[in-house]
């Protein structure tokens, strides 16, 4: 077996022996930090998050423009 | 005058025209069409067959180098494609730029409720790494010219995943960049037709069946702690996969954080719009014909095609294991999903469960190993720019 | 202390002004006010005219060039105006993705319903031509300095499309580049003002008053295979276009494909808008006081007007003939939009018409001369960049 | 006549020769170009054109904040 | 082969990493959290926190510069980090682009109904040069290794002005840029603590309650001119100021000219956004464990806030004097908002005002002193750029 | 007092001096400019002001498809 094909053996040995650990390891992560914040801090994080900064409040609500126009519609249907 | 209507003549590009050059001319069209008709991932194969046309124009110079001159002052400008390829591939900017964009696309929730489901996307690796092997064996026995680093950029193809493919291919074997990013989004828009045949190959109808139950809920703050904890291990464990995955979970941390949600915004559209543009450019502009029309090419696009198909038998041969061990059912077609290809892979998987059992929803179940896919390829990317570039 | 105090009064614009640069700034002024006030193309003028301020105050360095010691690490950085310029408009990136931004609004159906109209387009082209002549003459009798690649550049003024003269004049004619887009877009704004006379003068109200049929309905398979003829047409016939037209239709196809409109919208709004913005500061740094206030400016102003009055009476006068040998009736006033000047002139052609006959709406059917101006216009800039640059 | 003139003369010439002849090229193609779609596919193409990527559906389709903002505003308005 | 096991140990962030480093990176965490739970300026300092991290990754190389063989040809390609910060910070770009967006945001009309506030912009400018003082005392007593130009870049921190400190930080100090910018953001996130205490220390309950008359009416005409003036002054008597002043008048202009409405929206939405995620993460790539981790800093963060009290209470002390001599009632209160951190000063004005007086609302009297503190503190940045470096 | 300090001083000084000198002049030059302004063209600025470019009337009309949306709704809203 010539050395390329031992290097590519090498590289699937580390790669899968790799992502399996890192996957592994983040699943223990995950799970922990999972616990913990949610006993720390049960469900408290959604309100905070409740809370956005203004542009997105202008992005997020609905157009007062809108509104007019649902009014404006509304008349007009009503008189037609 | 009529030296000057020669000189016109011998710069039309009929006079120049190279027969390579039209039959790449010809690859960039079927791109075109496969993506407007077929509508094969159109958002990038449409702008890698314009860039291949446009890169193949004879006396166009759209890869032109610029020239200058001794004192540093532009003599002739260069060419399009030359300033994005250089500037933002070779670099590795637009890779990453769009990585941050999906990140910001991106929901963990289906994957916190349920974490076991990394491992799926972890399984779904090994068509990365199959790959590998046939290509080094392709190059080994002198079949294809292929070095370990070509073997490493084409396995993955089986990533499924097009920012992580072209950042690899762009560091480990930039000449083959165009067939693999062609092949990586042509067969991420081509799961729907490769995955369900293996999917049902190795499932029955029993376990095509088995409903999940239903995923927890997951709060805003784990949400928001969960990319740091992706960033901070694969600094400890991965530096080399930390440009895709920190640039990723940057972008996931400013959706789930809820207070820059303007950047968030941004990142999603005008940002990764304008890049995927360049990207698309950029990577036509590696189509040219001496590159593409060989061997090489078709090895590629084969291998790349044997890398789905392996991820996706993996994927559901670890997701029959986890069930086996589990104490909660789980749909081994979720596994197929752990190739990434988001968010296509998990709809297949929803849809070939549907077929089993009309009441069987399994969309967000395999969303869980879907974004942990790509998770995987970028620690698979970061293994293969440490192992063979260090 | 008192040295300091010294230093930072020479440091002021008031010690340093020249009287050159004054006069710059106000041109920058009235620029602005054209922009502001008389609504002539502010999109580019206001930014223009911004940059024209910012460039000549003295000791402000907006076109400095950065400094960087023997081992590349920077002294002094450069000014803003500096990495614009040679960043965006001497690469010619700018003026292709602006082109780019342009495709992706432009309509190809009327043109695609009545292909003869791009004779019109054609016709309106020998203002660019005749121009030429004129800036030769004035050359070769020694009253102006105009080489032929300066004649070339001005004559472009007369295509009517900002990015193509921008793009050109770049190439061939950088140190007039600010008055040539200057010009180019202060006419497109005069084109109500300057077209309507000739067009009268050529026509007679019967002919202003013919009505034309109806415009046969395109499918949309026309619409997105022509961006694709014309780029292949480009690369055969006339490479050193295929930049221009490759963008123009590189836009168009993501405009018409409908498979990719968040790239569509992100080329028509955030995208050009940028590079609208840095553009207009780029071309104002152009408008230095050696650079401008000189005999020839005048000259560029003076042919600029010339290339737009022989445009529109060629566009006119060639759909005069056309209307004698064609099947259906064709309103000469319609060639007048050969111009291009996207849709000014079409508007116009529609204004004139409507005062000759209140029912006669040309508007759909000057659209296709004006969009086939465009592309006449990049035409006649491939073959000026191929035998000035060749 | 010297040699700038000549020159001007040449690239006039040339330069209305090719857009003539490049958009007379053009004429054929595109009448060619369209007669051939409209046998080939006529009018297949608009459904095609119909189903648009995922993030333009986002895009067209009416928002789901505005049909809430509507029944909310006809409410309103009729409660005045 | 384990010999590459080895090697990808040695890769690893655990095997590599510094202490230092991971003070860092817990330093960026801190920002992160500061910027999401606490609300501290997240737009900049989210990202901050983000680059921080990054460029701590222990051979993640965010931060490697390019390595180019003697052809000119890429050996590695350096990394996002490295591109950011020398493409946009180092050349100053970023700072202006910014700065022109927030042009583009900025109303001058409060200012412009009552020009007396630019008194009180000026004033509050005194903080920047009392910290100059402050740190060149620590300076030269070799308490701190502060130079001149280090000294000036900490005063600018008094600014309360992100874009501004930035831009002088990198010309002047590029060393301690990044404690500089985080100094400077999170001063202006704690305004609504720093400020009040100094407010009502200066002031009594009556002068709090002072009713201030209302504003009259500013014609669009006058806000379109403002910026040409203010750009004119300062090409006149500070052209150093003028990189800084012009761009913030050109974005000022877009949007109060109401013709270039699509360039006006972009600079206050796509551009700022995609400037401000890309000076973010350059500026974190400053937070080096070398340039932060020292006694300088703990110095840079206690000047910060001293320039931030010391400005506040020159603001309320010139307005107490205004009040004596003016014949409108002048409340004091509104001389705190002119350190600029627009709009959380004036918004702290009009709260501390409304605690005295449920009737009395501050808030467009105190956007005058407001904007004119961005003004003032351009002019004082340019004193520096002048002084400091001519 | 060394020459650091006293530059510092120098700096504080000019400064402080160029920062109410530059503003003290803005508010005469801005007060000149109203005053002209307003001489000159008495609110005339503000209709010219009102036409907007293309572009930007496109985005502040009411658009066709919620004003399609809202008739639908009414129709929806009544037959429920
Ligand atoms: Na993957
Ligand atoms: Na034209
Ligand atoms: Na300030």
């Amino acid at each position: 077996m010539n050395e390329l094909v031992s290097e590519g053996i090498g590289l699937m040995v580390l790669g899968m022996g790799f992502v399996f650990l890192f996957l592994v390891i983040l699943i223990f992560a995950t799970g922990y930090m999972s616990t913990l914040v949610n006993k720390l801090f049960p469900e408290a994080a959604q309100p905070a998050a409740k809370v956005p900064s203004a542009p997105v409040t202008a992005n997020n609500t609905v157009d007062p423009q809108i509104v007019a126009a649902i009014s404006a519609a509304i008349h007009q249907h009503r008189n037609r | 005058m009529e030296q000057k209507l020669l000189n016109l003549y011998h710069d039309t590009g009929i006079y120049q025209l190279e027969f390579g050059q039209a039959v790449m001319m010809l690859v960039g069209m079927l791109l075109i069409y496969l993506a407007i008709k077929k509508g094969f991932e159109p958002l990038l194969l449409l702008p890698i067959g314009v860039g291949a046309i446009l890169v193949n124009i004879p006396g166009a110079g759209f890869m032109a180098a610029p020239v200058y001159d001794a004192a540093g002052h532009m003599v002739s400008p260069g060419g399009l494609q030359y300033y994005i390829y250089h500037g933002g591939i070779e670099t590795g900017l637009f890779p990453l730029l769009i990585f941050m964009g999906v990140g910001a696309m991106t929901d963990f929730g289906p994957m916190l409720a349920n974490p076991k489901t990394l491992l799926l996307g972890a399984a779904a690796q090994f068509g990365i790494f199959a790959t590998v092997i046939g290509a080094v064996l392709l190059g080994a026995y002198g079949i294809m010219d292929f070095t370990l680093a070509d073997a490493a950029a084409i396995g993955i193809i089986g990533g499924a995943d097009g920012p992580t493919a072209i950042f690899v291919a762009s560091r480990l074997a930039p000449d083959l960049l165009g067939a693999i990013a062609v092949a990586a989004y042509s067969y991420m828009a081509l799961v729907p037709l490769i995955q369900p045949p293996i999917m049902k190959a190795l499932t029955s109808n029993e376990e095509r069946a088995i409903k999940m139950v239903q995923l927890r809920h997951v709060t805003k703050t784990e949400k928001i702690i969960f990319p740091i904890v992706v960033t901070l291990l694969a600094a400890a464990f991965l530096p080399s996969a930390a440009p895709l995955l920190g640039m990723f979970c940057f972008g996931n941390l400013m959706k789930e954080s809820g207070v820059v949600d303007r950047l968030s915004d941004t990142a999603q559209n005008a940002l990764i719009n304008i890049v995927t543009i360049f990207l698309g450019l950029g990577v036509g502009s590696k189509l040219s014909s001496e590159a593409f029309l060989n061997l090489e090419t078709l090895g590629i696009l084969s291998l790349g095609l044997v890398a789905f198909s392996i991820g996706t038998a993996t994927g559901v041969l670890m997701a029959k294991l986890l069930n086996k061990v589990s104490a909660h059912p789980i749909n081994p077609l979720i596994g197929a999903a752990g190739v990434s290809a988001v968010p296509m892979a998990a709809r297949v998987a929803n849809k070939v469960g549907l077929e089993a059992n009309k009441q069987n929803f399994l969309l967000m179940h395999a969303m869980g190993p879907n974004v942990a896919g790509v998770i995987g390829s970028a620690v698979a990317a970061g293994v293969m720019l440490s192992y063979v570039g260090g």
